[in-house]
């Protein structure tokens, strides 16, 4: 559940604070990546992330020396990223299927929520109800988060951003959507710090009249992840991005007050 | 008191827990026990808030659902907040069901603060307590000069050998504890002491 | 003194700045007599080299064992070791033993219930049966 | 301002081998030169064995030296390694990294210990510390400061962290050892490490206020003590603690100022830590109404909420602390006055725990395009009674 905005916003970030902060061995490691992850990515990804394994240096560029030549090697690297689009399927539900972008257009925000959404943005800290293959996770920022899952196509080091979120919220303050909050007004990043298993598990299968027991052994694998942000954009950064203001559709009242 | 008039603002009938529920009583011919994890899981299922149920709306919306817990101390009262602070203004509407007028106090009203003893009634209390500090101790001393006993320590300082014989007092007392009511009393103090921490 | 300053270490949170990979150190043993050890030297002498230049974090050893099946050690900042035996194995299989462990925390493996913990205290606070949802009449 | 010409400094911090040229390049070749002496060791090829050889000799004539040569540095997986699990910037050579790894316990010689890195680097580290505390929360009481800066970057934090990046100790310091191993002297078992504190006894009698700490004391509100003897070894804390320093004035002098923020605001800031456990109230309620008094606000009464069970084993108290129609404070409660207390501090903790939205550091201004600035929120300070 995972965008190609994350990507955008890398390239963004990396455009906007000039040290290009990736020395070359690892665009050499990023270029051993790709195609690593090319080769495998015949079949459509489920949940589309933005495996980059030097994401940990461009999302928040790291403590590197700017060398500007490595700048076009990065854009490349982007540009073949982009190619696999998450794209609908039938044979599975719409709630687990990743999210197309949906960028054609810029965001549109009523006008309730432009006057509510700096009451929610003002009150840390923020929690996020994310949802990554229809199962909710209640995550805060530098939450330790163990998938049930062990997730394909990721490594050590990289950083996804979870686009999908049916409640954004502070204290007092909740930000819902329909059933999700569109991914503009938000931002969820993640850290894939390792791979973890549990202890081996025995289960002795019987079957009556038979001496023989037979053991079936599982070992699974589940994806490690921290919390990097949480984060709700204020009204001023919606704006910069071009947000369009428009009026409230629905006649009931967008507040429900209670006592 | 307070709790008097705190109720539920639900009606009865959507506490589920409250009732007794039917399928227990149904059961209870053919089953011979009642589960008690059943019971229990039946107790707790209760309804999850209705804010946080799907809404008719549609779109991003936000709503404001305070939360049935304490205060966080990260969240400034709003008197607290500087003049400059954009919250300040935002936080208007925000009310809290009760009005602070009409609420009790915790400790009885303070007596109205009279300041009518003047430079020579404090030396007077000196010198008196000075002089017979077995006689005048700080309460006889502020029922005769209609004032609180806070003051007269405020004023004035026990002499060294009153000092002693309270302290030896003390110790006497102390001495005829057991075990248990010294444990106690010091458990009290590290209690008191774990406020100022906020444990 | 109004207040008085209480001291305590702040937690760490790898990964929320900066991520530091938990994997130390690898150990590749090796016995070039045995012959459970002939998918070990050919990884050693063919996918190795590019195995450290993919992760330039790992410090990485080869030794010797003589007259033993072959082994990939883990050594990690916690200062546990996790060892992987891999007699028999061909190279793609002992490169997959080694991103296991090159994955892994180190920590002994456990089994929990709950995906995610937090060191922070909650965003809407604990339930309290005195606050919120009340009423005067 | 001008700007400071740091690159030209650096070169003299790498005395023999000054090249400021290509950085990226030797760091290239260091890393392959790793993978030769490691993985080739299967070939067992005469060049090799030659290379080998040379190696042992090298470390017997390195026996003279207190600390490892700059040369080695190249030669070391543990020291490459560490390089990049912390990505360090790729200005920062190896040789630089080793020099941050010995203690002044274990080489006198100020040319190739620590200790100018160090001062370096605490200044730094507090600099931008304290920066980011006084924005954020600009009504903290200094003594909450001092123990906020502690947690953050004092001792037992750094070293915490130095075991966290897989920095290991060397047993016993000298040229022939790994110079990816942290050198100092340890203090020989039996020592008493507080012989100091017994010293100034006497001193700290007379210095009670917070305010003269400000003036004598250090940054975490400690007594600075005199140079310590470090022929008799330091504590291994504190040798981790040095050496992180070390590298944060490291990556300060080799790679500029925008490369040591970011590796603090990455190493140090993402740590978590809860600034309203670090209080320790006394009076409560009698500094809160001080406060009111200072800041004009009504004297705050406290009320009763809500209230259950007076008369049982078990009561509980809801108390809040009103001044006027405001509410200032709540707390819970098995007594009335335990209720108040509790009420008393949460109002403090509100005023003091005050932040600001849109927080900004003073160092902030010096990024490339920064806004201008707007100024910070300056509080009168806290409440003296």
């Amino acid at each position: 559940m995972f965008s190609r905005s994350v990507l955008r916003s890398f390239t963004s970030d990396l455009r906007l604070t000039a040290p290009s902060s990736i020395a070359s061995p690892f665009t050499q490691r990023a270029c051993l990546h790709q195609t690593a992850l090319l080769r495998t990515s015949q079949q459509q990804p489920q949940s589309s992330t933005s495996t980059s394994p030097d994401s940990p240096l461009s999302a928040t560029p790291r403590a590197q020396s700017s060398i500007p030549e490595t700048q076009t090697g990065l854009k490349g690297f982007s540009s073949t990223q982009t190619q696999d689009t998450p794209q609908i399927r039938n044979d599975i539900p719409i709630e687990k299927q990743p999210l197309p972008p949906t960028f054609t257009s810029p965001i549109e925000v009523s006008k309730t929520l432009m006057e509510q959404l700096p009451h929610l943005a003002g009150q840390k800290p923020h929690y996020v109800v994310a949802e990554l293959h229809a199962r909710p996770f209640l995550l805060t920022e530098g939450d330790h988060v163990r998938l049930p899952f062990l997730m394909p196509k990721v490594k050590t080091g990289d950083i996804l951003r979870f686009n999908r979120a049916s409640a954004v919220g502070s204290r007092d303050f909740t930000l819902k959507g329909s059933p999700h909050v569109d991914e503009r007004l938000f931002e969820c990043r993640v850290r894939v710090i390792g791979v973890e298993s549990e202890p081996l598990r025995i289960k002795e299968k019987t079957k009556r009249r038979q001496r023989h027991t037979k053991t079936a052994k599982s070992k699974h694998r589940y994806t490690i992840m921290r919390v990097m942000d949480v984060k709700v954009k204020s009204p001023e950064e919606l704006l910069k991005e071009g947000a369009v203001v428009v009026e409230d559709k629905g006649d009931s009242p967008q507040v429900e007050t209670r006592s | 008191m307070a709790t008097s008039l705190i109720v539920p603002k639900r009606p009865f009938l959507t506490l589920p827990f409250l009732l007794p529920s039917w399928s227990d009583s149904l059961s209870l011919g053919t089953r011979r026990y009642q589960s008690s994890y059943r019971r229990t899981k039946q107790r707790l299922r209760v309804k999850p808030d209705a804010s946080f149920g799907s809404s008719q709306q549609v779109g991003d919306h936000i709503i404001h659902n305070p939360p049935s817990s304490a205060p966080s101390v990260y969240h400034t009262p709003n008197k607290f907040l500087p003049s400059n602070d954009a919250r300040k203004a935002m936080r208007t509407q925000a009310s809290a069901g009760y009005n602070a007028t009409e609420l009790p106090n915790v400790h009885k009203v303070e007596a109205e603060r009279k300041y009518h003893l003047n430079p020579s009634d404090i030396e007077e209390i000196r010198k008196l307590r000075l002089a017979d500090p077995m006689m005048w101790s700080r309460h006889k001393l502020a029922k005769r000069f209609e004032c609180s006993p806070l003051f007269i320590a405020m004023v004035c300082e026990a002499s060294a050998e009153k000092k002693q014989i309270q302290k030896q007092v003390l110790e006497a007392v102390q001495s005829r504890w057991g075990p248990k009511r010294r444990m106690a009393r010091e458990d009290r103090q590290l209690r008191r002491a774990a406020w100022g921490r906020d444990e | 003194m109004p207040v008085q300053g209480l001291r305590t270490v702040a937690a760490a949170r790898n990964g929320v700045g900066a991520f530091i990979l938990q994997c130390k150190r690898l150990d590749f043993n090796y016995c070039t007599h045995g012959g459970s050890s002939r998918g070990m030297l050919a990884f050693l002498t063919q996918t190795l080299p590019d195995f450290a230049r993919e992760n330039p974090q790992i410090e990485i050893r080869v030794a010797p064992r003589h007259n033993k099946h072959p082994v990939i050690k883990g050594q990690y900042i916690n200062g546990k070791e996790k060892a992987i035996c891999v007699r028999n194995m061909e190279p793609g299989e002992i490169l997959k033993k080694a991103m296991i462990l090159k994955d892994a925390s180190g920590d002994k493996l456990k089994r929990t219930k709950k995906p995610v913990t937090s060191l922070n205290e909650s965003v809407r606070g604990i339930w309290s049966p005195y606050h919120g949802d009340m009423r005067g009449v | 301002m001008k700007r400071l010409q740091l690159q030209r400094w650096s070169s003299t911090v790498l005395s023999p081998r000054a090249r400021t040229s290509n950085r990226l390049h030797q760091h290239l070749c260091s890393s392959s030169l790793r993978h030769q002496s490691t993985v080739a060791a299967v070939q067992e090829s005469t060049p090799e064995l030659k290379y080998r050889l040379n190696n042992a000799h090298k470390r017997s004539a390195n026996l003279q030296y207190p600390s490892p040569p700059v040369n080695a540095a190249l030669d070391s997986a543990k020291l490459a390694s560490l390089h990049a699990r912390l990505y360090l910037p790729s200005r920062l050579p190896l040789q630089t990294l080793a020099r941050t790894l010995v203690d002044a316990s274990a080489d006198s010689n100020v040319d190739f210990n620590n200790e100018s890195l160090a001062t370096l680097g605490h200044d730094l580290l507090t600099y931008y510390t304290s920066e980011h505390l006084l924005c954020t929360y600009p009504r903290l009481p200094l003594s909450v400061v001092f123990a906020a800066m502690y947690a953050y970057v004092g001792p037992k934090t750094l070293a915490a962290m130095s075991k966290e990046w897989g920095v290991d100790l060397a047993t016993l310091p000298g040229g022939e050892v790994d110079p990816g191993y942290l050198q100092f002297k340890r203090v020989p078992p039996g020592t008493v490490l507080d012989a100091e504190t017994e010293q100034n006894g006497k001193r700290k009698n007379w210095r009670k206020t917070v305010t003269s700490k400000v003036v004598y004391d250090d940054e975490f509100g400690d007594p600075i003590k005199g140079s310590s003897n470090s022929s008799v070894g330091v504590p291994a804390e504190l040798a981790r603690a040095t050496s992180v320093r070390a590298l944060m004035g490291a990556i300060y002098l080799h790679a500029g100022r925008p490369a040591a923020k970011l590796f603090f605001e990455q190493h140090f800031l993402s740590r978590s830590l809860n600034i309203s456990q670090l209080f320790n109230f006394s009076q409560p309620a009698r500094d809160l109404t001080r406060l009111c008094a200072r800041e004009n606000f009504e004297k705050p009464v406290a009320k009763i909420i809500s209230e259950t069970g007076r008369l049982s084993r078990h009561p509980v108290f809801v108390v809040g602390i009103f001044s006027g129609q405001d509410k200032l404070g709540e707390g819970a409660g098995a007594s009335l006055l335990e209720a108040r207390e509790r009420a008393a501090l949460a109002a403090l903790k509100g005023w003091y725990l005050y932040s600001p939205l849109n927080v900004r550091v003073p160092s902030s201004m010096e990024e490339e395009g920064a806004s201008p600035w707007n100024p910070a929120h300056v509080d009168l300070g806290e409440v003296i009674s």
